[in-house]
């Protein structure tokens, strides 16, 4: 188990990215599994700078990753807003160019490409955001 | 990330390279407006060097193909896609938005 | 000698391999005409790969720039000279009347 | 001392060009005299095949290399037309495009590329071309 802490603001994204990585190839994770992971975690950091803060460094972001024989977590918490997932549709896809809305990419992104993904809001807490990534069965 | 802008007598070719991210989004957002501001509409995007890009950058990439194909004064195509990105187009619906192109030759030639 | 021919929306490409000498330039005579033939006369000839050109290829190349020349139509272009025929181009009095690119992509560009 | 006799075509301009090349080689010429001297014959042997012979296939061209400490010969010898190279005047290298020839640079060329050029033309022993490069002075 690993945890970083760092202040809620878009730079701080790449070290999060790095640590994550790093956490999710260590846990043998394939490359592909890894950047799908690397990729949920930056959409949902992102979020809760956008969202649940509301700006630029307004609070921390707290990540931690765990790994076990079948599968890697990711957990991340935040101080902020809490939302409701659940109000939040996928995004059409299917739209032509003119309609296209170039929001709501990061949440389909982290449901589509996580196995589970789950929010809690919690006042004392914290929000808290766990993401499961089942690993590859091999043989 | 870094971006190189080259000017073609008929386009203009952005080799990207790096991480894509909401931090860096902003860059990429200010190389392709330095060229939509001179009324220059067709856009040949490198991605070949982009080992990692999130929805801030998928959504610069959409906004810049409606900027473009308005009035039909032109278009972005994408030359070199990477397989990490190609899986985030297809998860986003990206793909039947941009012609793709193996190299930056044949994307440059085709304007 | 070996010739590749690809043909863009503004322009064709040669890339060129190998000997140019009397024996292969009427190989390399043929594969311009094919393009002129169709009415296209803005080409680029990638000769980076020629590793020898006698006189008899120089003639082709000052050939063809006449007739894409002829009417404003196009233009020949060069891309990735080569060391040595930079010096049998020279010696021909030919650099003046070639645009010469560094590489494809900004010859391809040009049209 | 090495001599090569070929059939007069130009599918043996290449022959000719690597045998030679390989002598310039190895007599010690720098990279672009080996260029100018390949240069040179290939010319000459283009003029032998279309101008003394007049066509393909109807004659030989004997080819001999030979080194010095001091400099690298070439001679080429025929059995076709002999013919007055003073009479053939430099190309206009300074014409705009549409009035450019596109013949006469062969002999340019070896006139330029080599250090001395002499052509020869008696009945019996055929045409000869003896064409000498200097080696470079090093040191
Ligand atoms: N952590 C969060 N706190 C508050 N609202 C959020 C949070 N994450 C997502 N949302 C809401 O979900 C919507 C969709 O988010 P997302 O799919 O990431 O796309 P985008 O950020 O491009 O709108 C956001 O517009 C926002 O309203
Ligand atoms: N070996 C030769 N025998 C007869 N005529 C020659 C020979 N070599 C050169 N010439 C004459 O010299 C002219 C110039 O030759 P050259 O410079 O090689 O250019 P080109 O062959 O393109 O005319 C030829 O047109 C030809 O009239």
């Amino acid at each position: 188990m690993a945890t970083m802490v760092v202040s809620g603001r878009y730079d701080n994204l790449v070290k999060i990215g790095d640590f994550v990585r790093q956490a999710a190839q260590d846990a043998g994770l394939d490359s592909f599994s890894v950047y799908q992971v690397e990729t949920a975690v930056d959409e949902a950091c992102t979020n809760i700078i956008e969202y649940a803060y509301g700006k630029e460094g307004a609070g921390d972001i707290e990540c931690t990753c765990q790994a076990t024989p079948s599968q890697f977590v990711v957990i991340l918490r935040d101080w902020g807003k809490p939302f409701n997932p659940r109000k939040i549709h996928p995004p059409n896809l299917k739209a032509p160019l003119k309609k296209r809305q170039a929001h709501g990419l990061g949440l389909h992104f982290i449901r589509q490409w996580m196995d589970e993904v789950d929010f809690q809001f919690t006042g004392e807490t914290g929000n808290v955001l766990t993401m499961v990534k089942r690993k590859e069965k091999t043989g | 990330m870094e971006i190189t802008t080259t000017s073609f007598k008929h386009c203009d070719m952005l080799v990207l390279k790096g991480r894509i991210d909401s931090s860096t989004a902003p860059q990429f957002e200010q190389a392709v407006k330095a060229i939509t501001d001179q009324s220059r509409f067709k856009i040949v995007m490198d991605i070949s060097g982009v080992d990692f890009m999130s929805s801030a950058g998928l959504r610069v990439l959409v906004n810049t193909q409606k900027t473009c194909k308005r009035y039909n004064r032109g278009e972005v195509v994408l030359a070199k896609i990477p397989a990490n990105i190609q899986s985030a187009l297809e998860l986003s619906g990206f793909i039947p938005l941009f012609k793709v192109f193996d190299d930056q030759i044949a994307a440059v030639g085709n304007f």
